[in-house]
């Protein structure tokens, strides 16, 4: 059982998708560089070329069509955003060409493209650098949307993606790089359609994505130890969206807290409770909590941001409201920390 | 049959498509936005006599004679702008979406700018032996005002790719002259050299000079010479979107529009082929009648296809593995 | 009690506000030309001059930017994208500066803008040019989104959003322009944060946006004539959010449909579904519906585009879905017309 | 004091103030991403010597140079890097979002581009007689290939707006080589004239160069002419984001980065002013002493300032009315 990194599993998932079909090219600034996208892309060049592992100008929007146009020549691009906001610049692309590409003419073309976003938090990165836009992308028909959170759907989400002959986008915590986990060595797939129980229990349901299932094991960890068997559920897709093992845990605990690393507002979390309520209106025996971001910017100063980014203590915290607990079960680990904007003290910021 | 020959039924053909539609457009059964390219039927049809199958072309929303000059369907064409389910896009696009893969027409699309990287992209290899297909992409002068026009220029200099950038400067965007939206003295072929890119300002209704132009580009981005600008200087006849004359609305003036009717890049050409003979009024009148027999049974033809199902609605949001 | 069109009231708006404030400018493409943006700012440029009524390249991004960057000399300028798809251009200069332009420089800076963007739909509009993306500038901290359905939200709200120091997107439907309303002849304002209840009624609570809400009135006509007493409410605001009006409805009523213009999933009706649930999980007596939507590009053909839009018809079958009644009572009406891709017969197309 | 020690002066003050940071960046208490100009001092300081409080400055993410140069309050940047409520964006930005309205640092921000229209927007006026106000905007070589940058050129040239673009152009975009993302032999510069911009490539090292170059393109600009596109030519001694060296990346080499130390534009500016008699050994060493103490008590000021009160998270999200 071989354990390694997350973003080692990424490196390995793009150089055996390289391997398999010299088709798959991947770009981005900075892709083919020294520091290789926190690693993932890391000498992929060397074995590749430069030709098949490509820098980039600093043109979100055309190289996006760029990469479109790359489909038509036979190519399966892997494109990469350093940080999701850069993908605001390529909108139009992505969504009025890359989403549609294969409805607009009626099935003639494909777009067989993935996107690979990385999104954050903490360490100052500031209003600019730090957004969470997964439910931009989940609204707009023709994406799917992924979230992978263990090291092992690291590699088989995006082997999958790549095989996939509709556009894919995958987001990547910048906080999960370097969490080890159980990766087989030899190439494998992952289904798209399925949130996975991370852990079993009767007393609450917790939907998690992304680095929040971290957090939300943490919790369940901390409220175990106080009898309360939350189960978690890491969404791992948001589109599609598996909302039977959803549906399956709340009619059995009845009650929901979902933890998103996006906005609340109008965000993923919003779209699970509908859903829950369109088939069943009195699954829910309590009120349902949605944790993510607050209604603001993200601040840069650690004062501000250590409000701003929710952690386990929040998802305690909404547990013990809809159960009605008592709140000393709070952890207080988090407070012996000076700082809560890194993921551990080995994070010496600022990427 | 003689190549200039060619060139001339080409553009009347592209003409009497147009105009066919244009006149049958008020029925209401073509039901989708519809922009005419009537009085820029040179552009295309020099671009493509240098153009094989293999080669592919984009365009915009203006992308009638693109199409068709490149050899795509015309009942394809027509059904598509009925919302037939023969339509080269199965009635999901319109007149805005066209695609005939088989002629190399890989889209067009209406945001503007939208497929000019794409053209770019589509040329890319991986293989040091770069393949000798080009890519040609069509867009008005209003397109160059958005950003991704600069970007896609750099990038296929960057990597010297066989694009040609074809600019069907109108003077016109929608109702907006040049001039409130560009330094007035400005040549977009200007915008070229900016980027280590050959460019050619020229004459848009001259059939012959286009031909001669985009052929040395054409064969410039065949040898491994790179992508070129290339800026046609014409005029739309008709409104920005639509069948109708639109000289009420005054954006410009008769006198503009009278000189520049004087300049039919159709009638021009068909002086010439006179003179030379190797055109005359019975060949003319031969053609025209080929041509119209064409037009009559693309129509007939979209107009008892039937409509998609609706029942196929979902199709092609995804790709179906 | 005097009646115009929607697109009059516009209008007056706009001249009202550039009479009482010298700094009010508008730009966009085509904005003082002869058709003026559906007659919205038809000939203002006559009474206040090319520099204050704006024309512009097509370089969205970029005058979003110039527009932002006018504020700071003192200017408050309405934007204006006669579709709603032109702005995902723009979406990095949106979202990046403007939504967050007053936080993240501490207050010192503000940016009191206004967006109007076309929604609209039929008439082979197609994939790019037939969106509704209310959801994702709700989703962003900073915006206010606002969907004036009547020819009097229309004046008050554009004054009201005019005024106000923050950034205010508004959504108009195009199939609302040539709509009557009562509009005051003098300048008003209107609440941005009041949800309107157009109709009265015990049985069912239906929540509707923009063009929409005729479509629900259309509904609530027929459904009272078969004994069925809707509540109908004009959201006219997203963000922000009146959620205690909708409540108030749903408390009496126990049943919700909410029809909005925009893409179903992940859409705005899924917020209005989670706070109801957030305030109260028993509210609702029996499941809620969304209408909107469905989950594909927007398809150019008439047979597929009357499908894909949605009319009275699905409101009124939704409800009779909820409430368990007899679907007989679904209007023939609309059967009658040929095609169902226009607002009224005298709207002859294509924009 | 002499012009030139002011601009020594300047240019020192901005070394030392980074310097200083980069020393107690490692204690990890300025926790925000922070891009220092090392290196880059002459182009803000011979840009700025032209500049007055009501000008406009604008910049990017590599900004403490810009901010500096215009006269931006030293201790609000240094707050704003710890975060503090005194910070210049009250700790909301960090040390990408510089602002000093009082010194007109309208604002820096770090999205590639993203400033640069809004600079040319902040000049617009309505009335006839254009203020003499001129607009600064600074950006490096890799923020040019993004189109909103064109897309600014454009407008700004169509409007005839007094904007200075500066493009600082170091030569790399992170650890990428111009070569990859832009044709080789193309000068930034010569993007000016495709939009009738009137532009310049110069040495970025030479402090006087860059203020004779500025001082034209500025009083140009006063005078109604319109904008200016400078690209100053000068590196990057730091890595791309943080306070270390970074030859050990090698995607520069050791004789690139000898040959720019060895061009330092203060090293180069100092012994001009050596040989002039300007300065000399004491007057420089009182100069430091006089920086050194206004940088200790701003870091002093900085350290001791409370963090923004976490109540107020919200603030600011909306305007208050
Ligand atoms: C991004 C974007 N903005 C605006 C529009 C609206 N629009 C459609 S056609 C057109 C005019 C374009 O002018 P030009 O490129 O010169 O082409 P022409 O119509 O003259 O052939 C505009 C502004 C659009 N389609 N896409
Ligand atoms: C739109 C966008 N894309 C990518 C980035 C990431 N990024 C930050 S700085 C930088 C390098 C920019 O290079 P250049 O403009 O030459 O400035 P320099 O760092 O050399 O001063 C990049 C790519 C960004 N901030 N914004
Ligand atoms: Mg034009
Ligand atoms: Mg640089």
């Amino acid at each position: 059982m071989r354990k390694i990194k997350y973003f080692q599993a990424i490196h390995e998932a793009h150089s055996q998708s390289m391997e398999a079909d010299d088709n798959v090219i991947i770009l981005g600034l900075g892709v083919p560089g020294p520091t290789g996208i926190f690693g993932t892309t890391k000498g992929l060049v060397d074995k590749f070329g430069e030709a098949r592992v490509l820098d980039m100008p600093s043109s979100e929007q055309g190289m996006t069509g760029v990469a479109l146009g790359m489909t038509i020549a036979g190519y399966r691009p892997v494109m990469i955003h350093m940080r999701v906001d850069f993908s605001t610049l390529a909108m139009d692309q992505m969504v009025n060409q890359v989403a549609k590409w294969h409805f607009m003419y009626g099935g003639k073309m494909k777009a067989p493209m993935v996107f690979r976003m990385i999104i954050g938090r903490g360490w100052g990165q500031g209003p600019q650098h730090s957004q969470s836009l997964q439910a931009w992308f989940a609204h707009i028909p023709g994406f799917k949307v992924l979230m992978p959170t263990t090291a092992y759907d690291a590699k088989g989400m995006l082997l999958s993606a790549i095989k996939d002959d509709s556009p894919v986008i995958i987001f990547e915590h910048r906080w999960l790089y370097n969490v080890d986990g159980i990766v087989p060595k030899d190439p494998y797939e992952v289904n798209l359609n399925s949130a996975r129980v991370l852990h079993k229990g009767d007393d609450i349901t917790i939907v998690a994505t992304s680095y929040m299932v971290l957090e939300a094991l943490k919790a369940s960890e901390i409220l175990s130890k106080h009898g309360i068997k939350p189960e978690v559920i890491d969404l791992r897709s948001i589109v599609p969206l598996d909302i039977d093992t959803i549906y399956k845990s709340v009619k059995k605990t009845g009650s929901l807290v979902v933890a998103d690393t996006g906005t609340i507002n109008f965000g993923i979390s919003a779209e699970i409770i509908s859903r829950l309520m369109e088939m069943d209106h009195s699954v829910l025996r309590n009120i349902p909590k949605r944790i993510g971001l607050p209604f603001c910017p993200s601040p840069t100063s650690p004062s501000l941001a250590e409000k701003f980014f929710p952690r386990a203590n929040d998802i305690i915290l909404c547990v013990c409201d809809i159960l009605d607990l008592d709140k000393n079960i709070l952890s207080k680990e988090g407070d012996k920390e000076q700082w809560h904007d890194v993921p551990d003290s080995s994070f010496t910021g600022p990427y | 049959m003689d190549n200039l020959l060619k060139l001339f039924e080409s553009m009347l053909r592209i003409r009497m498509v147009e105009e066919m539609i244009a006149e049958r457009y008020s029925e209401q059964e073509m039901r989708c936005p519809t922009h005419f390219c009537l009085g820029q039927e040179a552009v295309p049809v020099g671009v493509s006599s240098h153009l094989r199958h293999t080669d592919y072309v984009y365009s915009g929303h203006r992308s009638h004679g693109h199409y068709l000059a490149k050899g795509g369907s015309l009942k394809a064409m027509v059904s598509e702008l009925y919302g037939k389910e023969t339509g080269c896009a199965l009635g999901r696009g319109g007149s805005q979406h066209l695609n005939d893969l088989d002629a190399g027409f890989i889209a067009s699309a209406p945001i503007l700018g939208g497929t000019i990287p794409i053209a770019v992209g589509s040329v890319y290899s991986t293989k040091s032996n770069v393949t000798d297909k080009v890519s040609v992409v069509y867009f008005g002068d209003g397109a160059t005002e958005e950003g991704i026009f600069h970007e896609a220029l750099n990038f296929a200099s960057v990597k010297k790719l066989p694009v040609i950038f074809v600019c069907e400067n109108n003077l016109y965007s929608v109702h907006s002259s040049f001039d409130v939206r560009q330094p007035k003295d400005r040549n977009i072929a200007d915008i070229g050299p900016a980027h280590k890119i050959p460019s050619v300002r020229a004459n848009g209704n001259d059939v012959e000079e286009v031909m001669k132009i985009a052929g040395d580009a054409i064969n410039r981005a065949r040898d491994g010479g790179g992508p070129s600008l290339l800026e046609f200087m014409t005029y739309r006849w008709l409104e920005h979107c639509g069948p109708n004359k639109d000289l009420d609305l005054s954006y410009r003036t008769k006198e503009e529009m009278d000189e520049w009717l004087s300049k039919c890049p159709i009638k021009l050409f068909e002086t010439k082929l006179y003179k030379k003979n190797i055109l005359n009024k019975e060949s003319r009148f031969r053609i025209e009648q080929k041509i119209l027999k064409e037009i009559n049974s693309a129509f007939e033809y979209a107009k008892k296809s039937p409509f998609p199902d609706p029942q196929t609605l979902f199709d092609y949001t995804y790709v179906k593995s």
